[in-house]
């Protein structure tokens, strides 16, 4: 984060985008797209995350290591995930094809 | 207070005859707050020393009284609930308390700042409270081992960690969840001082792989940590509140637990492994006096381990009700972070080709550590095939795998790093032909222990029984010496280091010739500030450049110099 | 970070220039926060892989949370970042008065989330949802799934807070610093960095909003 | 081998030659690989001993020629160790059709089994040779794990769900039978003995133990006593869905999702009843948590797969 600083007018802008999405994300809450309710719901919340880390925390200007470890973050979140939900997502699968019931 | 901690006993002036008038880091300051409030790096490492030493000792007599319950088919030495505190108490302190910290804490605290030509790591106060934190927790894991110990084994598995067993785990728990942050303090520290303290010239490609070895294990310790602490929270909060998190009567699964637990545990024995692999690089070189072989490829199969590290984990969970899809991709990763290991023992190997090799103590340690790393690092490929891991899942042959991986490997690798490292830290030199001594015994008497243990595998012996059958007797008894000629030979080792503290034979700046700014450029034992005053550490060579003047001189019509 | 001044006011000794110290500051920050996102991981994690087994039970309890509040908390917190940014704003420029003007406004949302947690889990207690031996849920279910939800809901709901109540004692302490006059434009790592770890605090919740509360929210959930 | 040093257990069971192979197999790569590196390193370092003390050794940086090679053969190796050992494991964990339906409870410290005709044991297992043996195992308290050495093969039996193994005995005797997962105090003695024996002597031996009822049996006298029967029956009135020949067949949840049939959900539909409702039907029924015991739901669950099913019951004792 060089002395680079950002001026409030794009805080504020930021700041509206945040709310309109909180607004968006209870709204799409509010009715029934089955098995798209959490993709939408993550969609928006990783939308507005990304604002506040690109903005709010400077990543934007800052030098591409910072990016980078924000980046590492959140992948080996995903790798935790994924890994651990193809073992439950894939047992019955599994049981299924070892022993027909 | 600090139980665990004595002061070292100042060494008395009579140093290397040019440091006696030099203020060395160790003379630069006394008394007991010199020591317990200090942001020097070194006196950290020095600290850790003694700390992880203390540990060692204390997780290598839970061993030995292991073994000496394992003499005897009949479980008549110890209660069952005894013998099983002993083995979850060895496996804690030895691998959170010993395995884990030693050659980052020691070695990598004491070493990284001067190897990159700076005076301190990037935060020196975050290094003493890291210090601190261990301490913390070592101090409240032995609090718990004397007030009743934990019977769970160091894996913690629910449900019987969270539901049935009454001992107490949920001390353990929070100690463990301490000491992590002490970990993840250090790593810290390190990935930020190598990227952004290295002195001019120091590019990454002419870093000691040492340094390689450490940023990558440096990562391990920042990405998979803070789930182990999430997990161990969880347990506690389990077993304090009785909110079934892994409660299986709610509908919870104790398979969660296991992927949650391995997710660091797995890149856990890869934070043990990686430094012991940086020190085996810089020993074969030095003792060589050869350039390494294949630098790029030794340093990036270390970021190759670190990273893929992450995505086996399931091949401690085959057995476990894992579904077989999974268990099939985790076998499949496995297997392809075995190549990266595979490619830096060929390449040690290879460093010795036409070199000019020397067995001191140090070589012996690593060519050690190099037969017994790939034993251990091929008996995981049998691990890690499903169709055999069935049969010897939680046998004796996954003991005898780790242990050949981490008291083989890693402890080799640690005791090699600090025979080589010892003149620099203390300015004396360890007597040399006892050294070699203990080196052998201590080889010979790791085989005789753990060889033995593969066959127990094979045959079946389930691990952490506190009574076996009769037909495991022989081999058993085989371990038992074993463990006694081994425990010996690390005994042996400690005694002639504290003996050369004072009566040692006073260290010259680079008695092994070495190449690498801690020897050619830091004084022995080094000032506060790691160089002699105002001197701006420009690098211009490469690593290993040992044989830099040959390959000129043969440019310069083959004048030697 | 340490202060005694050698050249320039505030560079630690074994700095070259303080251009190095901030950027080592900034990127040891951030490692931190990179052990955050695997700390709170772990619990999405959790979360992720019993939501996939029990979606139904997951959507009755989470029906049990008032879904206005958390919406209500969820912009109190983003006021707080935006306060936040601001401040670090005021850091930059260097006038006293906006730093400790921000770090009061970001202290009192900090506060009002704290307060409506504080009526959320108190209605928790009421209609008996604590997860433990007490744990009682209606609508003729035996309740062990939807145990395990509200385990996980003040698991992560809990970790959070608690991290809010660190930022706010930091805060307080900056407030201190601020009045001391120890900010001055070109140095006030500590600002930066609190800012990065109040930011942080606020994207957990802005994930956990969305997972824990709105997945009951739709009719077909009641 | 010597007699008393042997290299691996007896080969009990018809994929314990198959594993050995492959432990072989793998014994002689690393073998191999462990002597070519100890060698290397013996011969070089002897070979290669310091000279003279400023003698040079020679200026190489590497090959990546030589990299590639132990690189791609290492990774060829290791992709045939994975792929004969996925195959191994995928192909002996598929359970040949008509194996005999036994149930293991594993409790702490003990381990409890029934017969398809009703007889119980404790800790030991009295079985047929030649014919193939599926366990549905649980646990009633910790994880334990069920494994018999000289069958190669072991599975944990972790609690709040089935976990099943199946394996085929092809030599008389008694092997040993261990709990492999650490499960507490008494975890090794937790111990027992696997007994193979001929047809005619498994079914003398059955006629010995008592037996007072098959599991189908116990099962169905379980279904009168609990009164499922009362919503469970093929009346249209039926305030249950109809359970008749239902089992293995694909059911539709109120949700839309489809679940399989199996063992695993009719204990979470006893135990946990609302969690999957059955689409067109209301949450009624009440949880049966400490009513039933785990032996209760396997009994329920055998009487299930026999419940108005057309074929015969698969796995039909012995007689």
């Amino acid at each position: 984060m060089s002395e680079h600083s950002v001026s409030p007018k794009i805080y504020f802008a930021i700041f509206i985008a945040l709310c309109v999405l909180t607004g968006l994300t209870v709204w799409t809450a509010k009715h029934d797209y089955g098995a798209f309710n959490t993709p939408i719901a993550l969609s928006i919340a990783g939308l507005k995350a990304a604002l506040v880390i690109l903005w709010f925390m400077h990543v934007k200007y800052s030098s591409k290591l910072t990016q980078l470890f924000a980046f590492a973050g959140f992948f080996w979140l995903a790798i935790l995930l994924v890994f651990t939900l193809q073992d439950f997502e894939t047992r019955d699968m599994m049981n299924y094809y070892f022993f027909k019931p | 207070m600090k139980s665990t901690v004595l002061t070292p006993p100042a060494p008395t002036p009579h140093l290397a005859p040019e440091a006696k008038e030099r203020t060395t880091y160790l003379t630069a300051d006394y008394g007991w707050k010199s020591w317990l409030f200090t942001v020097d790096h070194k006196r950290i490492a020095v600290l850790y020393l003694i700390s992880i030493m203390t540990f060692f000792l204390i997780g290598g007599a839970f061993a030995l009284l292991m073994r000496a319950e394992l003499l005897t088919p009949k479980g008549d030495l110890f209660e069952a609930e005894t013998y099983n505190k002993l083995f979850t108490m060895h496996g804690v302190v030895m691998i959170f308390f010993f395995l884990v910290p030693s050659i980052p804490a020691v070695l990598g605290n004491f070493l990284v700042p001067i190897m990159i030509g700076t005076k301190d790591l990037a935060f020196p106060k975050i290094n003493l409270l890291s210090w601190y934190i261990y301490v913390v927790g070592g101090a409240a894991t032995l609090f718990v081992a004397i007030t009743g110990g934990v019977d769970t084994g160091w894996t913690f598995y629910a449900p019987y960690s969270s539901t049935y067993a009454n001992t107490n785990v949920a001390g353990t728990a929070i100690a463990v969840f301490i000491t992590g942050f002490s970990s993840i303090l250090t790593g810290l520290n390190f990935i930020v001082t190598i990227h952004k303290m290295r002195a001019p010239g120091m590019t990454w490609f002419k870093m000691p792989l040492f340094l390689w070895a450490q940023y990558a294990t440096s990562l391990i310790m920042i990405l998979g940590t803070p789930v182990l602490a999430i997990t161990v929270l969880l347990l506690g909060l389990e077993r304090l509140f009785h909110i079934g998190v892994f409660d299986p009567a709610l509908g919870g699964d104790p398979v969660l637990f296991q992927h949650l637990f391995w997710f660091y545990s797995h890149p856990a024995v890869y934070i043990m492994i990686l430094p012991g692999m940086g020190v085996i690089s810089e020993i074969v070189a030095c003792f060589a006096k050869k350039r390494i072989f294949g630098y790029h490829f030794i340093a990036f199969s270390s970021l190759a381990i670190a990273i893929f590290g992450f995505l086996v984990w399931g091949h401690h969970m085959f057995v476990s009700g894992q579904s077989a899809y999974a268990g099939m991709v985790f076998s499949f990763l496995t297997m392809l972070v075995a190549i990266p290991s595979a490619v830096k023992v060929f390449n040690w190997i290879a460093t010795l080709y036409k070199g000019q090799v020397s067995l001191e103590t140090p070589m012996l340690y690593a060519l050690g550590f190099i037969g017994l790393f790939t034993i251990g690092g091929v008996t995981g490929l049998f691990l890690a095939v499903m169709g055999l891991d069935r049969h010897v899942h939680d046998t004796y042959f996954v003991v005898a795998h780790f242990h050949y991986v981490m008291v083989g490997g890693m402890v080799m690798a640690f005791m090699g790093g600090m025979h080589f490292w010892w003149s620099k830290m203390f300015g004396r030199m360890y007597p040399e032909a006892m050294g070699q001594f203990a080196a052998v015994v201590i080889f010979v008497g790791f085989n005789f222990t753990f060889f033995p243990q593969f066959l127990l595998g094979y045959m079946g012996m389930p691990r952490r029984y506190h009574q076996y059958n009769e037909e495991f007797v022989i081999l058993n008894v085989l371990s038992t010496a074993g463990a006694t000629i081994l425990g010996g030979g690390f005994l042996m080792s400690i005694c002639y280091f504290i003996w050369s503290l004072k009566w040692g034979k006073p260290a010259t700046q680079n008695p092994w010739e070495a190449k690498g700014l801690e020897w050619e450029k830091a004084p022995t034992p080094p000032p506060t500030f790691n160089f002699p005053d105002g001197e701006r550490i420009v690098v211009t060579e490469d690593a290993y450049a040992y044989t830099e003047e040959e390959a000129h001189d043969h440019v310069a019509a083959g004048v030697k110099k | 970070m340490s202060d005694h001044a050698h050249t320039a006011p505030g560079l630690a000794h074994h700095f070259d220039d303080l251009e190095q110290q901030h950027e080592t500051g900034t990127l040891g920050m951030w490692a931190f926060l990179v052990t955050e996102v695997l700390f709170f991981g772990g619990m999405f994690g959790a979360y992720a892989v019993y939501r996939s087994s029990y979606p139904e039970a997951f959507m009755r309890a989470s029906s049990h949370l008032n879904v206005d509040l958390g919406g209500i908390n969820t912009i109190v917190l983003i006021c707080s970042s935006l306060t936040m940014a601001l401040t670090v704003y005021a850091a930059q420029k260097g006038s006293k008065n906006g730093i400790i003007l921000g770090l009061l406004s970001t202290l009192f949302f900090g506060a009002v989330f704290l307060g409506v947690k504080v009526v959320e889990y108190h209605d928790k207690w009421v209609h008996h949802l604590i997860p433990g031996p007490n744990f009682q849920f209606t609508e003729g279910v035996y309740g062990g799934p939807e145990q395990l939800y509200f385990a996980l809901y003040f698991a992560m709901t809990g970790m959070h807070a608690f991290h809010m109540i660190i930022g706010m004692v930091i805060m307080v302490w900056m407030i201190f610093k601020a009045r001391r006059g120890d900010f001055t434009p070109g140095h006030h790592p500590l600002v930066e960095n609190f800012g990065l770890y109040w930011h942080f605090v606020d994207i957990v919740w802005i994930f956990l909003f969305p997972l824990l509360y709105l997945i009951g929210a739709h009719e077909g959930a009641h | 081998m010597w007699k008393d040093f042997p290299l691996y257990p007896e080969q009990a069971s018809t994929i314990a030659q198959p594993v050995d192979l492959l432990y072989f197999f793998l014994i002689a790569v690393s073998a191999f690989f462990a002597l070519l590196i100890s060698v290397l390193v013996v011969v070089f370092a002897a070979k290669y001993r310091k000279s003279r003390p400023d003698a040079y050794s020679a200026h190489i940086e590497g090959s990546t020629k030589l990299e590639m090679v132990w690189t791609i053969i290492p990774l060829g190796l290791t992709m045939v160790m994975f792929a004969w050992g996925t195959i191994l494991f995928f192909d002996q964990a598929r359970m040949p059709a008509g194996a005999m339906e036994f149930t293991v409870t594993g409790k702490q410290w003990m381990w409890k089994v029934q017969h398809p005709t009703g007889q119980r044991e404790i800790n030991d297992l009295h079985m047929p040779i030649g014919r193939p043996l599926r366990l549905t195992m649980t646990s009633e308290d910790v994880i334990h794990s069920y494994y018999i050495p000289a069958f190669r093969t072991k599975q944990d039996v972790v609690p709040g769900r089935y976990s099943q193994m199946w394996f085929e005995a092809n030599k008389l005797g008694t092997f040993d039978l261990f709990c492999a997962e650490y499960c507490g105090t008494k975890h090794s003695q937790m111990i027992g003995k696997v007994t193979v024996m001929t047809q005619e002597d498994y079914e003398r031996w059955l006629s010995g133990a008592v037996a007072n009822e098959t599991p189908v049996q116990a099962g169905e006298r379980l279904f009168t006593a609990l009164r499922c029967i009362t919503c469970h029956n093929a009346t249209s009135a039926a305030r249950g869905p109809n359970l008749a020949g239902q089992f293995g067949k694909e059911v539709e949840l109120s949700t839309g999702a489809k679940v399989t049939f199996d063992a695993d959900y009719v204990r979470e539909s006893i135990l946990n009843p609302n969690a999957k409702l059955v689409a067109g039907f209301q949450p009624l029924m009440p949880t049966f948590q400490g009513q039933v015991k785990e032996e209760d739901i396997l009994s329920l669950i055998a009487y299930l797969k026999t419940f108005g099913a057309t074929a015969p019951a698969a796995g039909s004792a012995a007689k």
